[in-house]
């Protein structure tokens, strides 16, 4: 049990939101160091947590003293530690970035520190919360937070963008709003610790209609094919900073809730989803790979891209009898989360160089920004799964899962997709190896973006390297 | 006799709401809008929520009906300049 | 047939009726009126259900009060959007999404 | 001839839903947990006496918290995105409207205040007074005796966010108690009231800004 005063996992909460409404009294565009030292102190709240989970040690906060299912429960198991060590440790160093890479008057950057703070807390707000309305309250704060990042001071693109995705989120939000409103109805109660031994192998229908609700507004907010429309656009068309964000992190919390409650109240109900949901997820490895190795723009191919790595994500759920399923999905969320967060960093690295957002457009890079385009190619190299990459960690525990329970039609969609991630990384790789056209001029731009990508990058290929904490983690679980 | 008012002010529910995306001219959707968080704010009246009546009538139909009224306002005139 | 099962009913129809009204048309300001419809679809299931036997529940009541107020916010960031839109673009439909 | 079929297509889908979710609905069975038992077995504790604002505010007064964060967070969207752009100059109304105006106000005001005093026991509070302040100032707005709103200066910033910070700080001050947003027993009712007054002022002054930020000129 822990002091009450230093709980981390409630400063987790507490400390985005106080940075956040700081940072707003302060003024547009003011507040990078205070988040910066916010996120500083997450990472550690974070990493304190995740040693605590692992030495079995069950963190429990009633909010309000009162417990469920009159009061809100807050609770850590290790899927929840790991999901927080993942946002504050991508969060830190895009902050770090950021605060370079957006300009003193720049309005792109007016409301972006107190947009990311609610932002981060309502992701960690997210995967601490154990009660199903508390939890549609962070989905919006984190739905509405991320479509002011995409919107902000942008141009007619980047507000169609943030339209699409804000009906898309609301939408995702509504359906799992009234998925909630009917268990309530049911059952008499929202607290998921509660409904755990009330939804047994037989529920009433309602459960089985609150169900798809629930799980089609979350694969809309996960922009899981088909439903996956309004990502390239607001992923690629946001500033990078933001679109790095949205791709590491916002994407994975509503993958995040649907795991948390297939593992938890509706795992009577929703394996039957399993094979549906794992069919889309191949879907979309093949059609996003292919429209990334069709896109014109960088940054829409980097967005394409986290189509395909998504669909990954939604492979496990036919085999989450293994406990390697549950294992390759969070390696796979890391090292997405890392590697995405490091392409999207290093794309905006070269944007601003080269002033354009074309592929065509980065001949020459190697030569003149090696480091941004080294950082590339580590990215790369986890998203196509070689080794030692946390990429290759994650499929593999995948096919590991697939052959012991004899789906080879899963290791086959697996491998395919690793060659056509191969096929687009390689596409920008080779075109920064060609010479420099001679009308072309490249503007220098700060070593900290270059580096903060860099980091990024490099950490999801030596994640892979440290896996066996991660996984300690996990098994954790209380 | 609470059961036919239950149901008529449920159709003028659904009446109203069909009418909001249904009628030609968007300043009349606006005020069908308006109109139906009037009646939302009977049915929480019928269902004895009080509480949430008032912040209906307050918020639901009040501010985001003035919100509403206003964006018409402006996106009725056509853009000046380039 | 109680007021709690009325209200439900029409609360899972205006749900279904906000829900298509945002996928078949295209007019961003009926799509804002849809979402509120939808909305308040799913606040009337949240109570009406919670009463089937018409005896008031206040933990759905407080549940809805926070959900009108996310819904007004929603609504006018989505306000502010089409605003912006229109005063860039003159539309106020979206365009075609296009990677050029 | 395609669109025809979209819309065929989610009409049945749309009528089909709800025809079985009404099915589904009539054939449910009591539920299995009541929460107006423990509801109102706590309310002596809970600081109100009315049941809606102890749920509102202590019960799940968490909810609460993040909604108001939610509030001020579209708040700051709406800034971003609209930028800085000069203000509507505001388009005086009628006299007898004006003196109108005049007139409601104060009586809006008093109407703010009751709400919010009465919250503790019975139908009202803090949403509500302040939803009541914010449509005072839209009217103001309305016949023109109020201008339109420009990027926040300092102190607008700070009256936007004190609620807010105020309902956050106490959150965290009552981890002493031993979790977050526990209040003692003794003290509930007083926190509760203040919170509350907080509330009232921010989320008047967000919710007319809402409407008051948007309230100008177009283009430029």
């Amino acid at each position: 049990m822990n002091e009450p005063l230093i709980d981390p996992l409630v400063w987790l909460i507490l400390l985005p939101l106080a940075w956040a409404t700081l940072a707003f009294v302060l003024g547009p565009g003011r507040g990078g160091w205070l988040a910066i030292a916010g996120l500083v102190a997450q990472c550690w709240l974070a990493f304190n947590l995740a040693q605590q989970v692992s030495a079995g040690v069950a963190v429990v906060h009633a909010v309000g003293g009162w417990g469920a299912p009159l009061g809100i429960d807050l609770a850590v198991d290790g899927l929840s530690a790991a999901m927080l060590l993942l946002t504050q440790t991508v969060a830190l160093p895009l902050a770090i970035y950021a605060r370079s890479y957006f300009k003193a008057s720049d309005p792109a950057g007016a409301g972006f520190w107190p947009l990311t703070g609610f932002l981060i807390a309502g992701m960690n707000a997210l995967f601490v919360s154990a009660d199903l309305f508390n939890l549609y309250v962070t989905l919006e704060l984190v739905g509405l937070a991320a479509v002011g990042l995409v919107a902000a001071g942008g141009g007619a693109q980047q507000v169609a963008a943030a339209l699409r995705y804000l009906f898309a989120t609301l939408v995702g939000s509504g359906a799992y709003l009234l998925g909630v409103a009917l268990i309530y109805g049911v059952y008499g109660t929202v607290s998921i610790a509660t409904l755990l031994p009330l939804v047994t192998n037989e529920v009433p229908r309602l459960v089985w209609i609150a169900s798809a609700l629930i799980v089609s507004g979350l694969i809309l907010k996960t922009a899981l094919f088909p439903f996956h429309f309004w990502l390239p656009p607001a992923h690629g068309g946001a500033p990078a900073p933001v679109s790095a964000l949205l791709s590491a992190l916002v994407v994975k919390a509503s993958f995040y809730l649907i795991l948390r409650l297939w593992l938890g109240p509706l795992q009577s109900v929703l394996p039957a989803f399993g094979w549906l949901l794992a069919l889309l997820g191949a879907a979309a490895i093949f059609w996003g790979s292919w429209q990334a190795i069709r896109a014109v723009k960088l940054k829409r191919l980097i967005a394409y891209s986290t189509v395909a790595q998504l669909g990954y994500l939604f492979l496990i759920f036919p085999l989450l009898a293994a406990p390697a399923a549950l294992q390759a999905a969070v390696m796979q969320a890391f090292a997405h989360g890392l590697a995405k967060a490091g392409m999207f960093a290093a794309a905006g690295v070269l944007i601003k160089a080269t002033g354009q957002d074309t592929v065509a457009g980065l001949a020459g890079a190697v030569e003149r920004l090696p480091v941004t385009m080294f950082a590339f190619a580590l990215s790369g190299i986890t998203l196509m799964g070689l080794p030692p990459s946390s990429g290759f960690l994650a499929k593999w525990q995948i096919i590991q899962a697939a052959l012991a329970q004899g789906h080879w039609i899963i290791v086959v969609v697996v491998l395919a997709g690793g060659l056509l991630a191969a096929v687009y990384v390689f596409r920008v790789l080779r075109l920064g190896f060609l010479s420099t056209p001679e009308n072309v001029t490249f503007t220098p731009v700060s070593r900290v973006l270059e580096w903060s990508a860099f980091a990024l990058a490099a950490a999801s290929v030596l994640l892979g390297l440290r896996g066996v904490e991660l996984i300690q983690l996990l098994g954790a679980r209380t | 006799m609470t059961l036919a008012f239950d149901l008529l002010l449920a159709l003028s529910l659904l009446w109203s709401g069909w009418r909001t995306l249904a009628t030609p001219r968007l300043d009349r959707a606006i005020v069908m809008f308006i109109t139906f968080g009037l009646l939302m704010t009977l049915a929480w009246a019928r269902l004895s929520a009080p509480d949430i009546g008032l912040a209906e009538a307050a918020i639901g139909a009040g501010l985001t009906g003035a919100l509403l009224l206003d964006a018409y306002g402006v996106l009725r005139r056509p853009r000046k300049g380039p | 047939m109680t007021t709690g099962f009325v209200f439900a009913i029409t609360g899972g129809a205006l749900f279904a009726l906000g829900a298509a009204g945002i996928v078949l048309i295209g007019d961003l300001m009926r799509r804002i009126l849809a979402f509120n419809l939808m909305g308040s679809g799913a606040f009337l299931v949240l109570v009406g259900l919670a009463q089937r036997y018409d005896v008031a529940d206040p933990v759905p009541h407080a549940m809805v009060l926070t959900g009108i107020v996310v819904a007004v916010a929603a609504t006018a960031l989505a306000l502010a959007l089409v605003r912006k839109l229109h005063a860039l673009t003159g539309e106020i439909e979206l365009p075609d999404d296009a990677d050029e | 001839m395609k669109r025809m079929m979209v819309v065929a297509f989610v009409v049945t889908l749309a009528l089909a839903f709800v025809f079985f979710l009404s099915a589904a609905m009539l054939e449910l069975a009591p539920a299995a947990i009541d929460l107006r038992v423990p509801v109102s077995a706590h309310l002596t504790e809970s600081g109100v006496s009315h049941p809606v604002t102890a749920v509102l505010l202590n019960y799940r007064g968490y909810d609460t918290l993040l909604e108001i964060a939610v509030l001020l967070l579209a708040l700051v969207a709406i800034l971003a995105v609209v930028g800085e752009a000069p203000v509507a100059p505001s388009r005086a109304a009628h006299p007898v409207l004006q003196t109108l105006g005049r007139l409601v106000t104060p009586l809006m005001v008093v109407v703010a205040v009751y709400l919010l005093w009465a919250g503790a026991f019975r139908p009202g509070g803090a949403f509500q007074a302040g939803a009541v302040l914010a449509a005072a100032a839209v009217l103001l707005h309305l016949v023109g005796l109020l201008a339109g709103w420009s990027s926040p200066r300092l102190r607008l910033r700070i009256g936007l966010a004190a609620g807010f910070a105020l309902f956050l700080a106490v959150a965290a001050a009552l981890l002493k108690q031993g979790s977050l947003l526990q209040y003692p027993p003794d003290a509930a009712g007083t926190l509760i009231l203040l919170i509350e007054c907080g509330l009232t002022v921010s989320l008047a002054l967000i919710l007319a800004g809402l409407f008051l930020f948007l309230a100008r000129e177009e283009g430029a």
